[in-house]
């Protein structure tokens, strides 16, 4: 494999063969017309020549379908859009030693499960001492001061605890997506802090989640998101790059 | 018994469990609160809500509060307020309160005989109306008869919206499910009071509320008619409004109800008086409506390692077998949960799960066990996910576990979907049917790794026992021994509804739950 | 579910949530990147929003990804195309007495895996007296003649058989499908029978398996094109159908 | 013994076994076929292809059968030839034949005893260089090691192309691999020749060819470097060329080998006569090879009912036992094959394939078995072919079975993709690391379920092998009794390759395959 590749397709067992495998129900009893209608999805899709391997009626009204085939789309390396780690990855460390030269006072991180979302475990691996993946949580942090609010916080309370504490930065977690849950909460967070802050004295806003998508941020109306699979480590580093190195003024 | 456990030590366990139990128990019996006032005059009659969505029970517990305090109960100066004004309605009388006309005092004398009299008539009513409830399932079941086979296959509904719900569930059924449960809506569990009417707007679950149980129940009672096997329904009691839930449930002859003794204080950052005060109430009604209760060890397993913390689980089942009995559960009545939560690339990770279900199994030999799939070590993987959870299958029915909450391959993704379901169902069939026998061939080595990890978890929770005997339960909890969850006894939420009872504090509902038995149910038939 | 929709979406867990389930692998590392290319895809496919739950890093060179999301298509009932069943359904009885008194002889039918395809089991289903499904297979009736060729069958074979045997019917399975064998080896027998028969005198042309468009037949040259789960039945019918009802001259 | 079979039963199915295949073996040691010709001109040194592509051996074989017929062997022949012409390369001496400027004759008296030692010593060298390489295998299994855990883990590569093949295979075995098998392209079987050198263009699998051996085990010794493990690989004997083949793979040190004595015959509709005869020379090389064989009762399967047809598998392995033997293979050679193929619908069907498997197991205690996977009742339900797989997994370590042949979830739509063998190998890593200790509970229960099936299939083989003796087996062959394949002994493909040897037929592979041992591999290592 090369790496200087610009154009790929997926691959079944053959370079090129564009192979993918999708599966899908529709609303609809199952029929030699429904399998049309699944193919004809599929095509939609770009599946081409498309497969129907298997057709499964379920509970009258329903019919679950598995296809596969070729896909006719290319993937085209050179316009992947994704957020990379544009900051240096630090040890705790550099990370007391960065804060405490240039801040002369404690980083203040308050976190928090926003809206009914009671999922925890997420926020807690980032904060948490016990942490995640073999690193430790920001509270080991010497210099960072971390205030962990725990479940189904208020927005509101959570805006005045932020002010109460001087939070440097608000760090949110957002599991429950279903009916968008967690694009909702977000929005709503950022638009009270926005509008309890002066821009300039505004903290930073962090949000992270399982189903985030990382380039959303605009639309958020947050500083920063970070996905499935992030570390401690990540993120006390992107803390230090934005609020000290770059002593960058958030974008109001 | 597969596992040859030491007698000696299965009944030092149980003893260890009801000492650190009984102080609980009688904080339960000396305090209130206004969840459990609110189930009181719903058994009494109460419905409805006002134009804000605000139920009326909590209008009216809300302005005895005000005018006459919680800890005498909100019976006496109800049932005063109502034989003064003359309503026969206590929804007329909330609505009266809420509008100023109506001011509440603790009566005194012939004025406390006389409120008493009609409090017990009201809630005798409604308690009433339970055992009907009761009988009734108890002639459904027999008409249409109990699934065929253990365990019991549990399914999952969470659309948040009810109308959603129903078609989902009767597919459900259609495809195997002999009990349905509908998740509520994330959030729930925290309002101080029960939403009313038909509901689509939830997230990742549906509200739980008289009308959705009475839609759902409606619609499991075709499908239990079409299928010839009767289909049970199951919701949440947990939560701020445990007691309250717990009545409805009763009213709609739901069959099954989460319920456990320390789940809203660990997940749900509930106070733990709070809780366990409205846990005792909402245990009796249930106990008196012949419902099957679901506890909820599993969760431990999410935020805790399943083996590491394996030995919180047995102690907490043994809590709240404790707890149950006291209020009133029989046996039967018991799912005690526990999961499969052991990461699955752990060396020998099935034997361990294994050990530790029929460890469970062992224990509560008369208990139907509630058996929750993997959800912490599974992934966006999904064809993965299928494995996973027919090998919890599998563990289920060699184990001889009573309810099997059937896993999702979308755990880690979504809320399930129609079609996860169905995958799901067909996984447990194949299992039940190809391998639904082979615990006659399932014999743990003597001596072996079964036997050892089981009788290790039991040590080690005898331990725990002994610390939390010695240290009081409360305090336990607030040093985080389950689910590694602090949470202290004088924090969390609702604890401002709690109340010390007073002299002369009267509760009908309480009295009749604990004078009269609860109808006899056939244990057998179960 | 009321039976006039004419417009559906996927069906998650909600009425048109668009839901569908796709898993693909990418000739490229596992790294942001190629996740943001897994992203890439799935939006070219029409996932939007779409949700990378899983990706899998294989063998250096390869990322396996799997994707959920709501795909923006709408499945239009009314355009799909099938080929519905425009023949009744008969018994043997009844295929039997049409034959013995439209035809008042014999009806032949010769069937054979060609090429290098040896899977029988298909058009043994369909052939032999064992049938498939409960039904008894064409050999069963009474008024047909089966010779049935078997597996890896030269197509000059079968054209000299078919010839020598004065074949009404001609039935081909074609079970392997790798790089398009089914489609490479059904076009040449189809071309063979074009060649070896005038347009008058060529029996009808019937392919079978599991992975057939059954709209091809054009393309394939063939008169009609069974797949997945076909009953012998059906085939009796179609085959009564085609050449007694119809009389029809197949299209050369 | 968890099945407690009777030892005298076991006994006289093998006897039976001995009587019903020896006419057969006596059948094979006096007739020749073109292959076998052709595998001993293979082993004295010939290679290459004319310009259409028909290997320079085919065209001297027929050349030789031409002038001399084939009855004598070719040796004779083609040594005096040699000789005569003054040649000392096989592969010129065909190509003068091809051009019409040899002839050939059987020599006599001194020619014939020349002719004889010169042969002897072309083949001498070709298994000589066997000898070497089943030197070299064992000193890189000592160097690299064997995998660690019994089943060896047995993965398909498919795509047609070798170059594609190839880092599929290296990322199979990188992802868990113990033995990597190239499928041959779909009618390479019935050619009646050994296409030559790497090929791109295969259908549903890639040539068989000396070139691909080569590359694919190159490529796989750096693996083995690099995962320091002794990679296996594996190719196909069975078809119209099993001796040459087998040649093949001993030169390029393949180590495994697709070999049944009857999967041409039923499943290739080659002449039985041809397949008996084939088979015993392929096997005698092999033997001498170190190559473990595969045998091919797992396709009976296919097209018969697993529950059914259960006890021909039985009888199958039983004589594909009997003629490895007598060929000269060690028990720890015979990958005597069966499959998990029970639909899997049918109640009980688990513990059914457990106690097919079981019988296995204890009827070939020394046998390297192999397991291979659902294939007939996977459809395009991916989800659902993954669970089969995992408990078809199951059985296998349940079992103890020696070699697991990975199923994969796309069975029933595509030949295996990159991600779908790296799904399946993620499953028996989940199954072997989570449930591989297992067996040590897994006790059939005495008289119960398991014990007694599988009795029952032990006796239904008796009453079999009785009646193949009773008829012979090329009768019962043609009367369908395996796999529901009815090959008379008279028809098939190949017959007109075959002749009865005349008084002074020569063959010196046999002989020295015959007369010399073949080299010892310490079995205690495998
Ligand atoms: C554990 C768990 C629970 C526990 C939660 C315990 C706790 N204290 O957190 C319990 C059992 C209580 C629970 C309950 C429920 N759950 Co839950 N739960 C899970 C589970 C199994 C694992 C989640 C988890 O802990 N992952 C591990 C952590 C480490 O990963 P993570 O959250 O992705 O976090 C990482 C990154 O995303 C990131 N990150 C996350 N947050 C943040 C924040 C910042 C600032 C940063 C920088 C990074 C960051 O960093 C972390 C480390 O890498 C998932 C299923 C699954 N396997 O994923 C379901 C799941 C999340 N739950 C779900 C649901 C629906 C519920 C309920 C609502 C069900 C109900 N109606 O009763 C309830 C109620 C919860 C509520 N009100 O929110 C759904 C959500 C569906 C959806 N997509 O909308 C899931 C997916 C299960 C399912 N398929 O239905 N749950
Ligand atoms: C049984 C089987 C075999 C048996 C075949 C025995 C036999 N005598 O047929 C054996 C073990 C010998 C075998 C060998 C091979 N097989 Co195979 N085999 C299968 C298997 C497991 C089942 C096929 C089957 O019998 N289906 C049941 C029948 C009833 O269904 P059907 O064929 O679809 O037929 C129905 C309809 O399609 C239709 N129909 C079919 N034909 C016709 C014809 C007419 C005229 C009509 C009207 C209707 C009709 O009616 C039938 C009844 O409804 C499939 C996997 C699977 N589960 O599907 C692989 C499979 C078909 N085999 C496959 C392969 C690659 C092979 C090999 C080439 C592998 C190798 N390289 O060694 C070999 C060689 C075979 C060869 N040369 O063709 C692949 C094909 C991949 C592809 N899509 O290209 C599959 C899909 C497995 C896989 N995933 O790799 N195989
Ligand atoms: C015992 C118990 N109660 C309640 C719940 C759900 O609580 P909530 O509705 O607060 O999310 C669970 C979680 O599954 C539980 O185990
Ligand atoms: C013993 C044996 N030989 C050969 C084959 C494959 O044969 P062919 O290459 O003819 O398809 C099989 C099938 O898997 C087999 O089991």
């Amino acid at each position: 494999m090369t790496d200087n590749k610009t154009i790929v397709r997926p691959y079944g067992d053959t370079t090129g063969d564009g192979m993918v495998q999708v599966s899908f129900t529709l609303p609809i009893p199952h029929d030699k017309k429904a399998e049309g209608a699944a193919l004809q999805l599929a095509a939609k899709m770009g599946l081409e020549p498309a497969m129907l391997v298997h057709a499964k009626p379920m509970g009258g009204g329903f019919t679950f379908f598995v296809v596969y085939g070729s896909v006719r789309h290319l993937v085209e390396l050179e316009k992947v859009q994704v957020v990379e780690r544009d900051f240096p990855l630090l040890g705790a460390k550099e990370v007391n030693a960065v804060v405490k030269k240039r801040m002369r006072r404690k980083l203040v991180v308050v976190g928090a499960c926003i809206g009914t979302d009671a999922h925890t475990v997420g926020i807690d691996a980032i904060l948490n001492i016990k942490g995640y993946a073999g690193q430790k949580g920001l509270e080991y942090y010497r210099e960072l001061r971390v205030v962990n609010l725990g479940a189904q916080v208020a927005v509101p309370e959570l805006v005045e605890r932020a002010r109460a504490e001087k939070a440097d930065a608000v760090l949110v977690s957002q599991v429950v997506t279903q009916k968008d849950a967690h694009l909702h909460n977000t929005k709503e967070m950022s638009a009270a802090f926005r509008e309890a802050f002066p821009a300039a004295k505004r903290p930073l806003l962090v949000v992270g989640g399982p189903r985030f998508d990382e380039l959303a941020t605009g639309e958020l109306g947050v500083d920063r998101i970070f996905g499935r699979g992030t570390t401690p480590a990540e993120v006390a580093s992107y803390l230090v790059h934005a609020l000290v190195e770059k002593k960058a003024v958030p974008a109001a | 018994m597969k596992l040859d456990l030491d007698p000696a030590l299965v009944r030092r366990a149980r003893q260890l469990a009801r000492e650190a139990g009984a102080p609980v128990v009688d904080m339960a019996r000396t305090h209130t609160t206004v969840s459990v006032e609110r189930a009181v005059l719903r058994l009494a009659g109460i419905t409805g809500a006002d134009p804000d969505g605000i139920p009326w029970v909590n209008r009216l517990v809300d302005a005895v509060r005000n005018d006459a305090g919680l800890e005498h109960g909100v019976s006496l100066p109800v049932f005063h307020a109502l034989a003064e004004t003359g309503e026969t309605d206590l929804t007329l009388l909330a609505q009266k309160a809420a509008a100023g006309s109506v001011r509440f005092t603790v009566p005194v004398k012939k004025d406390a005989t006389a409120a008493k009299r009609l409090a017990r008539r009201f809630a005798g009513a409604g308690i009433k109306q339970i055992d009907k409830r009761r009988a009734e399932r108890d002639k459904l079941i027999k008409r249409h008869g109990d699934p065929k086979q253990r365990p019991w296959i549990y399914l999952i509904v969470a659309t948040g919206d009810i109308y959603e719900d129903i078609p989902q569930a009767q597919a459900a059924a259609r495809e195997g499910a002999d009990i349905i449960a509908v998740i509520r809506s994330t959030g729930q569990s925290l309002l101080d009071y029960v939403p009313e009417g038909a509901t689509r707007e939830g997230f990742a679950g549906t509200y739980a509320t008289q009308e959705n149980f009475r839609l759902m129940r409606a619609a499991l009672d075709e499908s239990s008619k079409e299928l010839g096997r009767y289909v049970r329904l199951t919701n949440y009691a947990s939560g701020l409004c445990m007691p309250e839930i717990a009545a409805l449930a009763g009213l709609q002859r739901l069959d099954m109800m989460l319920n456990d003794s320390m789940y809203g204080i660990l997940f749900r950052d509930i106070n733990p008086i709070r809780t366990f005060v409205d846990q005792r109430f909402s245990r009796q009604v249930h106990a008196r409506a012949g419902i099957i209760i679901n506890t909820g060890e599993d969760n431990y397993l999410t935020t805790a390692d399943a083996v590491e913390a394996a030995h919180t689980v047995t102690v907490s089942q043994l809590l709240n077998e404790y707890f149950a009995k006291e209020a009133g559960l029989a046996d039967w009545q018991l799912g005690l949960g526990h999961a499969f939560e052991i990461n699955p690339d752990i060396p020998d990770s099935f034997r361990l799960e294994l050990a530790h279900a029929l460890l469970a199994r062992e224990l509560f030999p008369e208990a139907p066990l509630k058996w929750m799939p993997p959800t912490k070590h599974m992934t966006g993987d999904v064809f993965r996910g299928n494995l996973l959870d027919g090998f919890f299958n599998l563990a289920g029915t060699l184990t001889g576990q009573g309810i099997l909450l059937v896993g999702m391959m979308t755990e880690a993704v979504v809320t399930p979907w129609l079609s996860d379901r169905d995958i799901a169902l067909q996984n447990v069939r194949y299992v039940l049917g190809a391998a639904g026998n082979l615990h006659e061939d399932f014999v743990p080595a003597p001596g072996g790794f079964i036997q050892n990890r089981a009788n290790q978890v039991l040590n080690e929770a005898i331990t725990l026992l002994e610390d939390i005997k010695a240290d009081t339960l409360l305090n336990a909890i607030a040093d985080g021994t389950f689910g590694i969850m602090k949470r202290p006894a004088d924090r969390g939420k609702g604890l401002d509804g709690v109340a010390k009872q007073a002299e002369g504090y009267y509760n009908p509902a309480t009295e009749i739950l604990e004078s009269a038995p609860a109808a006899t149910t056939d244990v057998s038939e179960r």
